[in-house]
């Protein structure tokens, strides 16, 4: 079935829709970065080079943390720090060879990394900024008073590489060299499930614990690797240095890293890479640019933020700029739901057991019991406040009820920790749809098909076969579930370009990828033009026709009777009514409660 | 009912406006009468509440017009509107809990003068003597329906020509919905034209000289309160009518 | 003996933290007015204490026009943060662009100083009659300048409308917007406001901090620990912050010495705010909104 | 034409014998690149300054003697005092501007970072700064101070307070920083070996309010003097004021720094400012009858007359700039040559070279150019035209 849909696919499309980034820049950049020592450039050019290698280190691994997990960590010197005293005293008072200090410094980077994910779970925006800053200004203060290791004021000698990267030449190469790792890493990642996850955590959390994200282990892997190649930079910033004093990590050093991510464009790669080029150069070019440096990135940053919020990346992005083809129509196309669902037959219902969830005094859910069953539709209609979206959200894990249970088949599942839900076959969209407007279509839906990915971070990074696999066949799965709901040729599209409607569908297609054997749908219909609200009762029929149990939560009480087998009326947090459409629609009760009688 | 242009207090043209991408009210025409009551009902969803904010200018429209006494709105943003004579009192009895009663209404009238505003705030306590018995406590010592009166209240310290109430009876009692909506027929009095967004469809119809129904951002029924075939109409526009609705859109 | 030292523990803590408490007043300010945190609240301090140095010491003009002048700097720089720094980015506040917008100009605020006044400290002058004894006027003027301004607000909010309307406004925009309040102008006030208030800090902290260009990231470091332990536009929590984080910063530096001091500083902090994310004093509903 | 007269001048130096006639020829011909490095921005950039206003000076001078000399030009680099902008601008006179000598930098951190680079390049250094670490005869044959360096300050200090105020218990306070961290140390290491009792050690936050604690617990400890190591203008002056608020006697003893003239308006009043010494150098110190050397007499009336603004100045700091390039020139002058090799071996022979902020005296096993001897403790507060009167018991 999958093979036939696959066959079908315009010719060329996968292989299309495949690149979600272009790889010649960072070709380009790579063969001039080479090339540089053999065009004769002198050492005052070698040694800029390699330090713009070295930062681009450290702001490959920030600009997961800034750009990616949107944290505005603004103190990463202090990293930095850890990285160059870590290799330099282990080399120098330890006598540890230069490579395993190397090492060494990179995870010492990491664990301190680790720890700033901790503020960064528990802390807000500003908060977290601020501790950062903390952070590095105690590093600083702690090395310059620990005489004895680091030799406080006087410094310390940075470790020596053994020939040949003892030489101008050879270092750069050397730096080079990991810089290219590195990136190529942070891309392999950007481009997993892994960095799709991060992008959903900074800008929708709640869709992406929904697609089964956990924060919490997410974060501290991310904050690991930052911090390890921020540590890695700092041993290699020690030797370039050749000689660290406490007075080398300034903060004006920090929030270059930081501007250089935001100039860039935070989620893209390209741009901090290049932001990091020029704000390294800026201040050589000449002597009053020295004096006014701080001050001119800080323009720059202020001209991003209001004017180019893309950054760097935004201007480089020409297919953005395409219009996109006017009057287009979502037709979905169910036909190919087979090869997106595979439900076992005779699956298990869900079952609410006399829930009740109070807000304070307020009875959201008052002891509500409510079924639905595998290959249903399931209409929940109600006035305002009557429950509907606590419902679904008690069973998506959102809310923990005081009272009442809740069943899988004969499985009790417990409430809250919504990010385990998906994994329990139950998926979800939401009334305003949580998309991550950067990205593409193809990456949102992919989304959904988090928990089905098996490559572990560290595969990620290196690109690895199961990596690769997992990619392939979600990518593959993705669009078929982007053909099921007809927006496949919107795959390659920023989702910030689409229409609500579109936004809509395309959360229908996220939540399909995740295979479900649930699927709720909140007011999907809102914002829907008829014709459009007629497609999507199809299609939702369809689905439930597929053996995949529907919930829907609808305003418009008429789509729901057309579309659902079974109607629950919800009343201040207790069933008023069940039944087919039908009963509803006469059933006294219901009409008065509508009406306000 | 046809009406002079005279009579017109609100007259709002093919109106489309929403919140980001989504247009929920998708063209809007509507007229409103001095003094008179129009009791505006649909389902939830339908778009009561966006046209509410999009009149008092809570909320920016994308197309479409609203002139009001004579004024066009666009762009005048809600200080503008007030100050035209068009008090929008937003859902969920919404006072300011951290103020004194009285402070509450001397805000509404924020720029009058000292001494009119004094006045006036006396004349919107003499309409709810339960909380001008409270006057110099914190509004958060009200009960709901009280801090609703007071919303109420609020709305009438400029002496508006056109009132808009967005479900006042949420979360009261039946004893102070009937309160509440006493003092609507009490303000229709003083020539005060009032838009009532309601759940509770009966009492709205009730109070009201005309009945208006959204349903999808469109409206689905206009007609005077004492008309026959309403309340079949109105369920329609609750509930649906499905093979309708398929005509409707094809 | 010991205790003049004790003495000046508690004078030099009281003092400084009278200072941060200042500008956690200034934090709060803005913040009730916009739901914005600004990186520039400690610069208002800085230049409070550089504008004040510059016009009495260098154009040696009377202290109560130095005085005024300075407010008048902060004033402006409150406005043009309103205008450049917070105005644009408010429409999607979950985005937090405002931490970047006004970091951009704290540093630019922060780069001119350095570049037109100077990169060392300087000597901020004497500016009333009384400074003998337990009397020196650094100790005692950021006391009288904290009280002042908490009166002061205190003042505006219980007795006259526009305080009130600053109440509305940060209890809820939106319905403040609905009865028809002059949201953006009251806004730009309060931005006035908060730098009048943090030029102010600076100003009677200038004798104990001198005019420093570098002054502005100290402060708003520290001025910012009073408010994220006293709660998010609660300016008794940020007073008792800041006197707290003053006497115990003191204290430490006496005990275990200036490094070891801010180490602790920092670290109690951390945990401190680990612990409670809203503030000792703060409550979810006030801090729920950043 | 030029140019084959100066290769030829080059290859030959190396083993033609310099008579001085042939210099002198040969000098004409020779242009000097100098390249200077210092924090001119940004923190403690008053040395940087004076330090570039000194060699600027001297550049001025030899231009406009317009007298027979090698062509003299001064490429100054900002580094503002950070040691990453340092090893750039020096990696930037290596490589590119190919500079014969640089000058400075003038502050501890960034020299310390960028000696190996120098001496990998062999590129001649003339450093002001004080830290030992960076001279080094053996690691860094090509670095030559031309300054006091923080063992011989430590050593005058120790001296004054121990031999000349006779103190037996003596408190040592210092900032955080760098400079203050690593000489508080020192000093505590000697004075403890020489069997003096040190009352009270601390490092202080540059910004700490009040200093009364410390000084009490100093006086607490018995100190009868303070040696203070601290550059930062704000510590120095509340050091004074809370001693002042202690009523306590106690001479300060220490950096140059505690001498600035901006610490007059910092200070609650003049007299909190007596009873404090500074270590500096002897040639800039006016004797008893309130007379400078001759030479510094005149070099003070030059820069009078070019206005160079000297009141509230350090002058030895500006003549280190001028004796810097002096040392350069007169290198090239006699050697004849701006090759690396010959300049070092012609500074390594000199006897003694007479200069404004000292006579230097090199050799290939001290690098440090300025004697112990060439340094006194001189009465902070009364600086004028950037000289001090020496301290009492120095004459």
């Amino acid at each position: 079935m999958s093979g036939m849909a696959k066959l079908s696919a315009p010719p060329g499309f996968l292989q299309r829709a495949q690149f979600t980034f272009s790889a010649w820049p960072y070709v380009l950049l790579l063969i001039a970065a080479i090339s540089l020592p053999f065009t004769g450039a002198n050492d005052y050019w070698i040694l800029l080079a390699t330090r713009m290698a070295i930062y681009t280190i450290l702001i490959m691994g920030l600009n997961l943390v800034v750009g990616f997990a949107g944290q505005l960590a603004l103190g990463y010197v202090g990293l930095l720090t850890i990285g160059a005293y870590t290799s330099s005293v282990l080399v120098e008072k330890l006598g540890v060879g230069v490579f395993p200090a190397l090492v060494i410094a990179a995870v010492a980077g990491g664990a301190f990394g680790a720890l700033l994910s901790i503020p960064a779970l528990r802390l807000r925006t500003f908060y977290f900024a601020m501790t950062t800053m903390g952070f590095a200004t105690i590093v600083s203060q702690i090395v310059l008073a620990w005489q004895s290791i680091t030799g406080g004021g006087n410094g310390i000698v940075g470790p020596v590489f053994p020939a040949p990267f003892d030489a101008a030449n050879g270092f750069y190469l050397f730096c080079l060299v990991l810089a290219a790792i590195c990136t190529w890493t942070t891309l392999n990642l950007s481009n997993s499930r892994h960095g799709r996850s991060l992008l959903a955590v900074r800008d929708v959390e709640v869709a992406a614990a929904a697609n089964g994200v956990n924060k919490n282990v997410l974060f501290l892997k991310t904050f690991f690797f930052s911090g390890f190649l921020s540590g890695l930079a700092g041993a290699l910033f020690a030797t370039l240095q050749s000689y660290i004093t406490p007075d080398a990590f300034t903060l004006d050093l920090s929030v270059l890293f930081f501007i250089a991510i935001l100039i860039g464009g935070r989620g893209s790669i390209i741009g901090p890479l290049l932001a990091t080029v020029l704000l390294t150069l800026l201040p050589e070019i000449s002597a009053p640019l020295v004096t006014w440096a701080p001050f001119l990135y800080a323009i720059l940053l202020l001209v991003i933020v209001l004017l180019i919020p893309g950054g760097i990346a935004a201007l480089l992005d020409v297919e953005r700029r395409k219009p996109l083809k006017t009057g287009r129509l979502i037709i979905p196309q169910p036909v190919y739901l087979p090869s997106v669902l595979d439900n076992p037959a005779g699956a298990e219902s869900i079952a609410m057991k006399q829930v009740e969830l109070r807000f304070g005094q307020i009875r959201a859910l008052d002891g509500l019991d409510i079924d639905i069953k595998p290959g249903q539709v399931h209409g929940l209609i109600g006035p305002n406040g009557s429950g509907k979206t606590t419902t679904l959200n008690v069973i998506c894990g959102f809310g923990t009820p005081q009272q009442g249970s809740l069943w899988i088949g004969d499985r009790q599942i417990p409430f809250g920790s919504p990010s385990t839900r998906v994994s329990l076959g139950i998926a979800r969209t939401f009334q305003t749809p949580k998309v991550v407007g950067e990205a593409t279509v193809l990456a949102n839906v992919m989304l959904g098909g988090t928990t089905l990915g098996t490559a572990t971070f560290m595969e990620s990074l290196f690109g690895m076969p199961r990596h690769r696999k997992d990619e392939k066949s979600l990518r593959e799965h993705a669009l078929m579930a982007l053909r099921v709901v007809g927006l496949e040729e919107l795959a390659a599209v920023q989702a910030e370009r689409l229409q609500h409607s579109e936004l809509r569908f395309m959360e229908i297609a996220r939540a399909l990828v995740s295979r479900p054997r649930f699927l709720l749908l909140d007011e999907p219909a809102a914002g829907l033009s008829p014709a459009e609200i007629e497609r999507l009762g199809d299609l939702v029929k369809e689905i439930g026709r597929h053996g995949t149990g529907v919930l829907i939560v609808e305003h418009h009480s008429d789509l729901v009777f057309r579309m659902s087998d079974q109607v629950t009326v919800l009343n201040l947090g207790r069933m008023l009514a069940a039944g087919s459409p039908a009963e509803i629609k006469v059933h006294p009760e219901v009409v008065s409660a509508y009406l306000g009688v | 009912m046809l009406t002079s242009e005279s009579e017109v207090l609100l007259d709002v043209k093919a109106l489309q406006a929403g919140y980001g991408k989504i247009n929920v009210l998708q063209g809007i025409d509507l007229q409103v009468r001095r003094g008179e009551i129009v009791a505006l009902l649909g389902p939830n969803g339908a778009g009561k509440t966006t046209l509410l904010r999009a009149v008092s200018g809570l909320l920016p429209w994308n197309s479409g017009s609203v002139t009001f006494a004579g004024a066009d709105l666009r762009s005048l943003g809600p200080r503008g509107t007030t100050r035209l004579g068009l008090s929008h009192v937003i859902e969920g009895h919404r006072v300011f809990t951290s103020l004194s009663v009285t402070d509450n209404l001397s805000l509404a009238g924020y720029d009058l003068k000292h001494t009119q505003r004094e006045e006036r705030v006396e004349e919107a306590f003499s309409l709810f003597p339960e909380i001008a018995e409270k006057r110099h406590l914190s509004a958060s010592t009200l009960s709901g329906g009280q801090q609703q009166m007071l919303a109420v209240a609020q709305g009438l310290v400029r002496r508006p020509k056109l009132l808009m109430l967005d479900e006042p009876s949420a979360g009261l009692s039946p004893v102070l919905v009937d309160r509440v909506l006493a003092v609507v027929t009490r303000i229709k009095a003083s020539g005060t034209a009032v838009i009532l967004v309601e759940q509770l469809v009966e009492k709205a119809i009730g109070v009201s000289d005309r009945v208006v129904a959204l349903a999808r951002g469109q409206i689905v029924l206009d007609e005077t309160s004492t008309a026959a075939n309403l309340s079949a109409g109105l369920q329609d526009a609750y509930l649906g009518h499905a093979d309708r609705q398929v005509e409707a859109t094809a | 003996m010991s205790q003049v030292i004790f003495f000046s523990i508690v004078a030099t803590g009281l003092a400084s933290g009278c200072i941060y408490a200042l500008i956690g007043v200034t934090y709060n300010v803005m913040y009730s007015a916009s739901r914005v945190m600004s990186f520039t609240a400690g610069q208002y301090g800085m230049v409070g204490g550089v504008v004040g140095a510059l016009l009495i010491q260098n154009l040696s003009l009377p202290v109560w026009a130095g005085l005024l002048l300075t407010l008048v700097a902060g004033i402006l720089l409150g406005i043009v943060t309103e205008i450049v720094g917070v105005r644009p980015v408010l429409k999607n506040l979950e985005q937090h662009l405002y931490v970047l917008s006004t970091l951009a100009l704290a540093l630019m605020i922060k780069q001119v100083a350095a570049v037109e006044w100077s990169t060392e400290p300087k000597p901020f002058p004497r500016v009333s009659g009384i400074d003998t004894g337990i009397w020196e006027e650094k100790y005692w003027l950021p006391v009288v300048a904290l009280v002042v301004v908490i009166a002061g607000l205190e003042l505006l909010n219980r007795y006259t409308l526009m305080g009130r309307a600053f109440l509305a406004i940060s209890e809820d925009t939106f319905a403040a917007r609905a009865l028809g309040l002059p949201e953006r102008n009251l806004r730009v006030t309060s931005f006035a406001l908060a730098g009048a208030i943090g030029s102010l800090a600076g100003f009677a902290g200038g004798q104990m901090l001198l005019a420093y260009f570098d002054n502005g990231t100290m402060l708003t470091f520290y001025g910012f620990i009073p408010v994220a332990l006293g709660g998010l536009g609660n300016n008794r929590g940020a007073l008792v912050g800041g006197l707290a984080l003053g006497i115990f910063q003191q204290a430490a530096t006496f005990l275990v010495g200036g490094v070891f001091a801010s180490v602790a500083v920092f670290l109690a902090f951390t945990f401190l705010l680990l612990a409670r994310p809203e503030g000792l004093f703060g409550n979810s509903r006030k801090t729920r909104l950043v | 034409m030029k140019l084959t007269r100066r290769s030829f001048v080059q290859s030959a130096s190396a083993m033609v014998a310099i008579s001085s006639t042939g210099s002198k020829a040969f000098a004409q011909t020779t242009s000097i690149q100098i390249g200077f490095m210092g924090g001119l921005t940004g923190p403690n950039s008053s040395f940087g300054i004076q330090y570039l206003r000194g060699a600027q000076f001297a550049v001025d001078e030899i231009r406009g003697a317009g007298k027979a000399g090698p062509a003299v030009e001064l490429v100054p680099r900002d580094t503002q005092g950070d040691p990453t902008k340092a090893v750039n601008a020096a990696q930037e006179m290596i490589s590119r501007l190919k500079t014969n000598v640089i000058l400075g930098p003038s502050g501890t951190g960034e020299s310390l970072a960028i000696m190996g680079i120098m001496a990998r390049a062999k590129m001649p250094n003339l450093n002001p700064t004080s830290a030992d670490a960076i001279i080094d005869a053996a690691k860094y044959p090509n670095a030559f101070r031309v300054a006091g360096h923080i063992a011989q300050w430590d050593e005058a200090v120790r001296f004054y307070c121990t031999q000349i105020l006779k103190s037996k218990s003596i408190a040592v306070i210092g900032d955080n920083g760098g400079f203050g961290t690593t000489a508080v140390t020192q000093t505590v290491a000697a004075l403890k070996a020489s069997g003096i009792q040190v009352a009270y050690q601390a490092q202080v936050d540059p910004n700490q309010p009040d200093l009364r604690p410390d000084l009490l617990r100093a006086r607490e400890g018995g100190a009868t003097a303070v040696i203070v190591w601290t550059s930062a203008l704000g510590l120095a002056t509340r050091m004074m004021n809370a001693r002042a608020a202690i009523n306590w006697d106690v001479p300060f003893v220490g950096h140059p720094g505690l001498g600035i003239g901006d610490i007059l308006r910092l200070l609650d009043k003049p007299s909190n400012w007596e009873n404090v010494y500074i270590v500096t150098n002897k040639s800039c110190c006016f004797d008893d009858a309130g007379k400078l050397p001759s030479r510094t007499e005149e070099f003070v009336q030059k820069l009078k007359r070019k206005n160079v603004q000297i009141s509230d100045s350090t002058l030895w700091w500006i003549g280190c700039g001028h004796d810097s390039v002096e040392l350069m020139t007169a290198a090239v002058k006699e050697t004849g040559s701006t090759k690396a090799e010959a300049l070092i071996k012609y500074w390594e022979a000199l006897g003694a070279f007479p200069g404004i902020s000292g006579d230097f005296k090199f050799s290939p096993k001290e690098h440090n150019g300025l004697p112990t001897a060439q340094l006194a403790m001189a009465r902070a507060n009364s600086q004028k035209n950037g000289c001090f009167t020496l301290a009492p018991g120095y004459s």
